[in-house]
């Protein structure tokens, strides 16, 4: 199903600025993402690498720039808008919801594909039932697919991080995005746990054909798993590129080894 | 001229009756600013405070003490059950209970509400003990200017002179005194203040000492007004609008907006309330903290809430 | 898990109680439920009015032994003037003793409402001396309901007649502003329809101005007091809200004396707390005032002596002390005279009923009962439940309570269509049929 | 051993989504509904301890199922959804206000517009529901300042609709009928010719609302918009970037929620009180539920009811245990004692447990699981 040398642009970002008060968190970045494939962004901590996706998502306004996502281009939307367009998303802090179980969690994903209202939710019968299994079903698959079957009922603050993890990576799954942006997926993972992860992220772009957008500060984990990488300093763009070519670019060695500009 | 004098008199007179709220207020954000407890028992401490003050006095008077001796003995006496309650609700209720999110903390507190209540009852009884320490009577001024001149109730002034020294007290401790910073540095960050070695369970009962003197503070003003009585506890719920309107931080705030709630329900109480049936200052104060909250969702001076993710 | 289980046995054994315990030696005495409110807003006048009540009870038991033989036995239920508290007491007290509950008092005009319909469903009547539902005078209707000495129709009546009296006559009404100061609450805005009828008849400007409870803040009413001026205030106020009334009428220098409470609104503890400011002060009286008569002689002999008295004996002589234990005594002469038809033992609500609705104090048995000077005769039928309705004005000197009129009489022409007029209404809501007092004996 | 689910096995998802899906709860559910619907009514109908006299339904029962259900709805919004709402009291007297006017004939002249709208007095049961709506409607309109106002700050943003609504039925003749006292009469309670009148039925009436409620209720948060309520809850920014819309998700709760309180409000002053003014419905009652939701567990529809009867028992128990012990207190020191116990319990409980009795019942029930077995 991989598609990777396709060059059908997904996603299109130019030019984008953000800033908060005095402070510039991007710098008329642009960059783009092909349809089906795994693509990073890497930069050291405070680079602009989160603000960067939650740009892309709607949970940012950018102060200028255009962002063009599925052909349709817009400077303004609300997350949600963002969510229904095909963008899913994971966060660097586990942003879970504690009070729930590891099944509803992922259950919630499935939030935009329920076409049962209000009133046939409150009867819970026939063809609401019939939907609600329905969705039960797609999410046990995922649930399958990410290995934890015998956790699906335990609420979810009580699960280890690297679990919360892979649920939150469910929930985003459940939405059956068009572009999956992942944020920092392996920080605080232990060597073993962030295989596990790379697994999975690799499977998901394989099995479901779905384009991923990943950040990571950490260039070793993502170098093997992107097809292309683009590097953030500092709110600005400073490569883009293979991971082979981003490795041998000089201002990114520097920018990672902490050379003054 | 008449209209105008009229106007200026309820204008006065709301903005001081503000004052006397935003005595009842300040107690609030103190102990909201300092441990995060939306602290519902401010009025019953107003009445336990109240209560301990009169029962003292009376009594040393009757035993044929001068007044100005008992009135000092009787607000020493008051202030150390304020610290006892202060002590207790530290060590039983909020120590216990830290950590916990805001709506736990806040149901906790109508639960001491209700302990404050039944035992400032029936440790000091339940009738009604008037008090004097404050001029009642009335003002009247420009009365060349406008017929009838300008009323303005010496209680009032009292109480916003009181609350004034009790802002600027407030500010010098904050600001000055090494109790008063590492106070601050609690309300920051709880975690931060305890590594730099300050003991958060004296942080905190200091916090409700404080909170209990205001509230002290308050009911020589409110008793003098009422009657030292159980009504008293029904300011809680007339402070709640001037916080949320100057914001759950903030010390001017608490003053601010009770000038604001108290110019306007007596505004639109005089001037609109005839026309639509009366009585419409109940809600008023709280429809205008609405307001204020939909234009600024932390009150006028409180804190920026950022959202973060 | 611990604590649920023991919650659930310290539950169970209390509603097991509360379901089914009547104490135990009982079978010969009449049950009589007290509703009281001791704590809250409201103590500070509802705590003088239960002493009185508690205190007659317990004299007909220690002087007289009980009535003609049978013993009193109450039990107190705290109500906290909230109405829903008010129906739960009710509720546990009305099947307690021998018979259920001799007669309901609810001291409160909110419960009262409540309860109408619910004591005529149980057959127990319900005594509101002095407050309650002002339609419930018409007894064809309100079979249980026995508003007795005076509602509130009445005695706003008697407040205008007052005012008519000191201005020179009720021509001299047309073109005043009487303003009504209200506990917004039934209890305050009972006496409004009465008092429209007056101003239309008189041609007096009035101007009702709630307040909201429980009374503490009352600044703005006062400032459009002040800048509208009316002739008179009255205030149907209860609680904190009638000191603070008067406070803040001596603020914006009302003068006390153009003020006339009802007689909730006229105590010892709405006064004493506004201090000087309260003098001239002026309220109705519902007959009786404070000091002490006869019976207050009894008191002290039977149970201050004996240390069994409910509050300090300095406190006896108070007006809401006085009216505790008139009600009281309403009551028990109810029973005795519903005693006369059905025998001497422990009666039914409905046959106290009976003797409530027949009974007739004469002056000479007001005597007899030690009330002289506190009560004029009264006089209970079918179509009249309310008694009588005197009234005199009474007005606050600084230290105490000095009766400063002659006695009123509430104006039964202007009473009667509009007593008619809602009951009506009440019974074509309800139901009810009217029954033909013509034919009740 | 006895509470065991093993060899209890699920066959299909719809199964497993079953409201009970171990068997022994089902039997204990089903045991609970028979004393319920069967027992209580034999026994008082006739008059068979504990039910001697009227007491334990009038004033104990009625009342504990009608707030049950106003629990359920505050629930709704505080528990599932984490808005915090001190206006508990007003919804449920927008539902009685609204439930009287549709019962007894609505009336609004346009005189402006030369004619009048006339609505006929409806059957009780279409009025206690439509009064139910009334209250959705308010809710969602004093529900939209949520979209910006977080936490306690809506708590006392929600004190405007309490206050105002308190004012609205207090001020405004054209509520109660013009009755002279403000206090009104509830409606013959005729449904489809039957007369509610006695307790048992009465009993009977609210029993069926609330289980009819209750259930649906317990489906709407066990679906998707449920989910949708918790996700808010939990993390609202994050419910949205996962395609939530703030907006729908608060409103559906607060139209719900406010829904339910409306019917029990209608309930409450039609088949409990019987005649009522806007006191019934104070701050008081908001503050009270908002107590039975937090006791009995936020966010668990069992927890409402036991949330219920804990703070509509233990008060009534505390002033009527010292009674029946014969203990010689004075009425007045029952009542402060009332007061003091119950708010170190109350105290006591939210450190023991701040997620309530039904955070304590499911960490018993997974105890019980493992018994005899500590592991």
């Amino acid at each position: 199903m991989r598609a990777p040398d396709s060059n059908e642009i997904l996603l299109q970002v130019e030019d984008v600025a953000l800033a908060f008060g005095g402070v510039k968190a991007l710098r008329d970045v642009s960059f783009n993402v092909r349809k089906g494939e795994i693509r990073a962004i890497i930069g050291p901590n405070g680079a602009g690498k989160t603000s960067m996706l939650n740009v892309v998502n709607g949970f940012y306004h950018p102060n200028h720039g255009v962002i063009t996502f599925k052909g349709r281009t817009r400077t303004k939307m609300q997350p949600f808008e963002a969510a229904r367009g095909g963008i899913a998303r994971t966060f660097q802090n586990v942003a879970l919801f504690k009070g729930m179980s590891a099944l509803d969690n992922i259950m919630t994903g499935r939030t935009l594909k329920v076409r049962r209202g209000l009133l046939w939710q409150v009867l819970r019968y026939g063809p609401a039932l019939a939907e609600e299994a329905e969705h039960r079903r797609k999410v046990e698959e995922i649930i399958d697919f990410l290995e934890i079957e015998t956790i699906r009922k335990v609420p979810v603050g009580r699960l280890p991080y690297g679990l919360q993890k892979r649920v939150e990576l469910g929930r985003a799954l459940a939405m059956e995005p068009d572009l999956l942006l992942l944020d920092e997926p392996m920080a605080g993972m232990n060597l073993e746990e962030k295989e596990d992860m790379s697994r999975f992220i690799i499977d998901v772009n394989n099995h479901y054909g779905t384009t991923i957008a990943l950040i990571e500060h950490d260039m070793a984990v993502v170098m093997d798993l992107s097809d292309r990488v683009a590097v953030l300093d500092h709110g600005v763009k400073i490569a883009d590129g293979t991971p082979d070519e981003v490795k041998r670019n000089q201002s990114v060695i520097d920018a990672y080894l902490g050379v003054a500009r | 001229m008449i209209a105008l004098g009229q106007f200026l008199e309820v204008l006065i007179g709301g903005l001081m009756s503000g004052v006397l709220y935003s005595l009842v207020a300040l107690g609030f954000v103190l102990i909201f600013k300092a441990s995060g407890v939306f602290n519902y028992a401010q009025g019953a401490m107003v009445l336990l405070a109240g209560l301990a003050l009169v029962r003292a006095l009376d009594l040393l008077v009757a035993n044929g003490l001068p007044l100005w001796v008992a009135v000092v003995v009787a607000i020493g006496f008051a202030a150390v059950i304020m610290a006892a309650t202060a002590w207790l609700i530290e060590r039983f209720v909020i120590g216990p209970l830290v950590n916990q999110d805001g709506l736990t903390l806040f149901m906790s507190t109508i639960g001491v509400t209700f302990v404050i209540e039944g035992a400032a009852e029936m440790i000091f009884g339940s009738d009604v003990y008037p008090l004097r320490l404050f001029p009642t009577d009335a003002w009247f001024l420009f009365e060349g200017l406008f017929p009838g001149g300008i009323l303005v109730n010496k209680l009032d002034v009292w109480g916003a002179l009181i609350a004034g020294v009790l802002v600027a007290g407030l500010a010098v401790f904050f600001q000055r005194t090494k109790t008063g910073r590492a106070l601050r540095a609690v309300a920051d960050d709880h975690l931060a203040a305890h590594s730099v070695g300050i003991p958060i369970s004296w942080i905190w009962f200091v916090v409700w000492l404080v909170a209990g003197l205001v509230a002290l503070v308050a009911a020589t003003v409110w008793g003098t007004k009422l009657g030292v009585q159980f009504s008293i506890t029904f300011l809680a719920l007339k402070a709640l609008p001037v916080l949320i309107i100057g914001g759950l931080t903030s010390i001017p705030g608490a003053i601010v907006g009770g000038l604001i709630v108290g110019a306007g329900e007596k505004l639109a109480e005089v001037y609109l309330g005839p026309s639509i049936g009366g009585g419409i200052e109940y809600w008023f104060a709280y429809v205008l903290a609405l307001a204020v909250l939909l234009l600024r969702p932390q009150g006028l001076f409180g804190e920026r809430i950022i959202e973060r993710i | 898990m611990t604590i649920i289980a023991r919650s659930v046995s310290i539950l169970a054994a209390a509603l097991a109680g509360a379901a089914f315990g009547a104490p135990a030696a009982a079978q010969n005495d009449q049950f009589i439920p007290i509703l009281s409110y001791r704590t809250g807003p409201y103590a500070v006048n509802g705590a003088p009015y239960a002493n009185g009540v508690v205190d007659y009870y317990n004299l007909i038991n220690e002087r007289d032994g009980g009535i003609n033989g049978v013993r009193i036995l109450t039990e107190e239920c705290e109500t906290g003037y909230a109405t829903d508290k008010g129906v739960e007491c009710y509720e546990r007290l009305k099947s307690k003793g021998p018979t259920g509950a001799a007669f309901i008092n609810p001291l409160s005009t909110g419960i009262t409402f409540a309860l109408t319909e619910k004591t005529a469903t149980d057959k127990i009547p319900i005594i509101t001396m002095g407050y309650g539902r002002a339609d419930s005078k018409n007894g064809a209707v309100f079979a249980y309901n026995f508003p007795l000495l005076g509602t509130y129709w009445s005695a706003a009546d008697i407040a205008i007649q007052y005012a008519a009296k000191e201005l020179g006559g009720v021509d001299k009404l047309k073109g005043r502003k009487i303003s009504l100061l209200y506990h917004d609450s039934p209890y305050g805005k009972e006496p409004i329809p009465m008092l429209q009828v007056l101003a239309q008849k008189y041609g007096f400007e009035f101007t009702p101005i709630p307040v909201t409870h429980p009374g503490v803040e009352q600044k703005s009413q006062w400032l459009a007091i002040r800048q509208n001026r009316p002739d008179y205030v009255l205030v149907w106020g209860w609680g904190v809200m009638n000191s603070t009334a008067i406070k803040e009428a001596a603020a914006v220098a009302y003068p006390r004396d153009k003020m006339i409470g009802v007689w909730w609104s006229g105590a010892e503890p709405d006064v004493t707390p506004a201090g000087d400011q309260a003098a001239g002060y002026k309220s109705l009286m519902l007959q009786h005032g404070a000091g002490k008569f006869p019976v207050h002689a009894d008191m002290e002999k039977y149970l201050y002596a004996k240390g069994k008295g409910s509050t300090e004996p300095g406190k006896i002589s108070e007006i809401l002390y006085n009216r505790g234990m008139t009600n009281a005594m309403l009551g028990v002469e109810a029973i005795r005279k519903a005693q006369e038809k059905f025998g001497k033992k422990p009666l039914t609500g409905e046959q106290v009923r009976w003797g409530l609705e027949n009974l007739i104090l004469t002056a000479d048995r007001i005597k007899e009962l030690g009330f002289e000077g506190m009560l004029k005769p009264v006089s209970i039928s079918c179509s009249d439940h309310e008694g009588a309705r005197y009234g005199r004005v009474q007005q606050w000197d600084g230290k105490g309570w000095k009766v400063i009129s002659d006695w009123f009489t509430a104006d039964e022409s202007l009473i009667e269509p509009l007593v008619a007029d809602v009951s009506a209404k009440y019974a074509a809501e309800k139901k009810i049929t009217p029954r033909d007092c013509a034919k009740e004996t | 051993m006895l509470y065991r689910e093993a060899g209890q096995f699920k066959t299909t998802y719809a199964e497993d989504m079953a409201i009970f899906p171990i068997r022994q709860d089902r039997i204990a559910l089903a045991i609970l509904l028979g004393i319920a619907f069967i027992g209580v009514p034999l026994l008082a109908s006739f008059h068979i301890w504990p039910f001697r006299t009227d007491y334990l339904l009038w004033a104990i029962l009625l009342p504990f199922l009608i707030l049950a259900l106003a629990a359920i709805g505050t629930n709704i919004l505080v528990g599932y959804c984490g808005q915090i709402s001190l206006g508990s009291g007003a919804f449920m007297a927008i539902g009685a206000y609204s439930a009287y006017k549709l019962a007894t004939g609505v009336h609004i002249p346009l005189a402006w517009l030369g004619f009048a709208v006339a609505i006929p007095p409806l059957p009780v049961l279409a009025s206690i529901l439509l009064g139910g709506l009334m209250a959705a409607g308010a809710g969602i309109l004093f529900g939209i300042p949520s979209l910006r106002i977080k936490g306690l700050y809506l708590a006392v943003a929600t004190l405007a609709a309490q206050f105002f609504f308190d004012w609205a039925f207090l001020r405004i003749p054209w509520f109660t009928n013009y009755a002279p006292s403000g206090s009104v009469n509830a409606p013959e309670l005729n449904f489809f010719g039957m007369v509610v009148r006695t307790p048992v039925e009465r009993y009977l009436l609210c029993l069926l609302f609330v289980t009819v409620m209750a259930v649906l209720a317990k489906n709407l948060v066990r679906g998707n918009l449920g989910r949708q309520w918790m996700a808010i809850r939990d993390m609202d920014i994050a419910a949205e970037l996962i395609g939530i819309r703030p907006l729908y998700a608060k409103l559906t709760a607060f139209a719900v929620s406010s829904f339910i309180i409306g019917t029990a409000g209608a309930l409450w002053a039609f088949v409990y009180l019987g005649s009522w003014e806007p006191l019934a419905f104070s701050i008081d009652r908001s503050l009270e539920l908002l107590f039975m939701v937090i006791i009995g567990g936020l966010g668990s529809i069992m927890g409402s009811f036991i949330g219920a009867a804990f703070i509509l028992i233990v008060p009534i128990m505390l002033n009527v245990v010292p009674t029946e012990l014969g203990l010689p207190l004075s009425t007045q020191t029952i009542t402060h004692l009332q007061f003091i116990i119950f708010g170190s319990l109350i105290c006591y409980l939210l450190i023991k447990e701040p997620h309530g009795f039904a955070r304590l019942i499911s960490i018993g029930k997974e105890k019980l699981r493992l018994w005899p077995f500590p592991y």
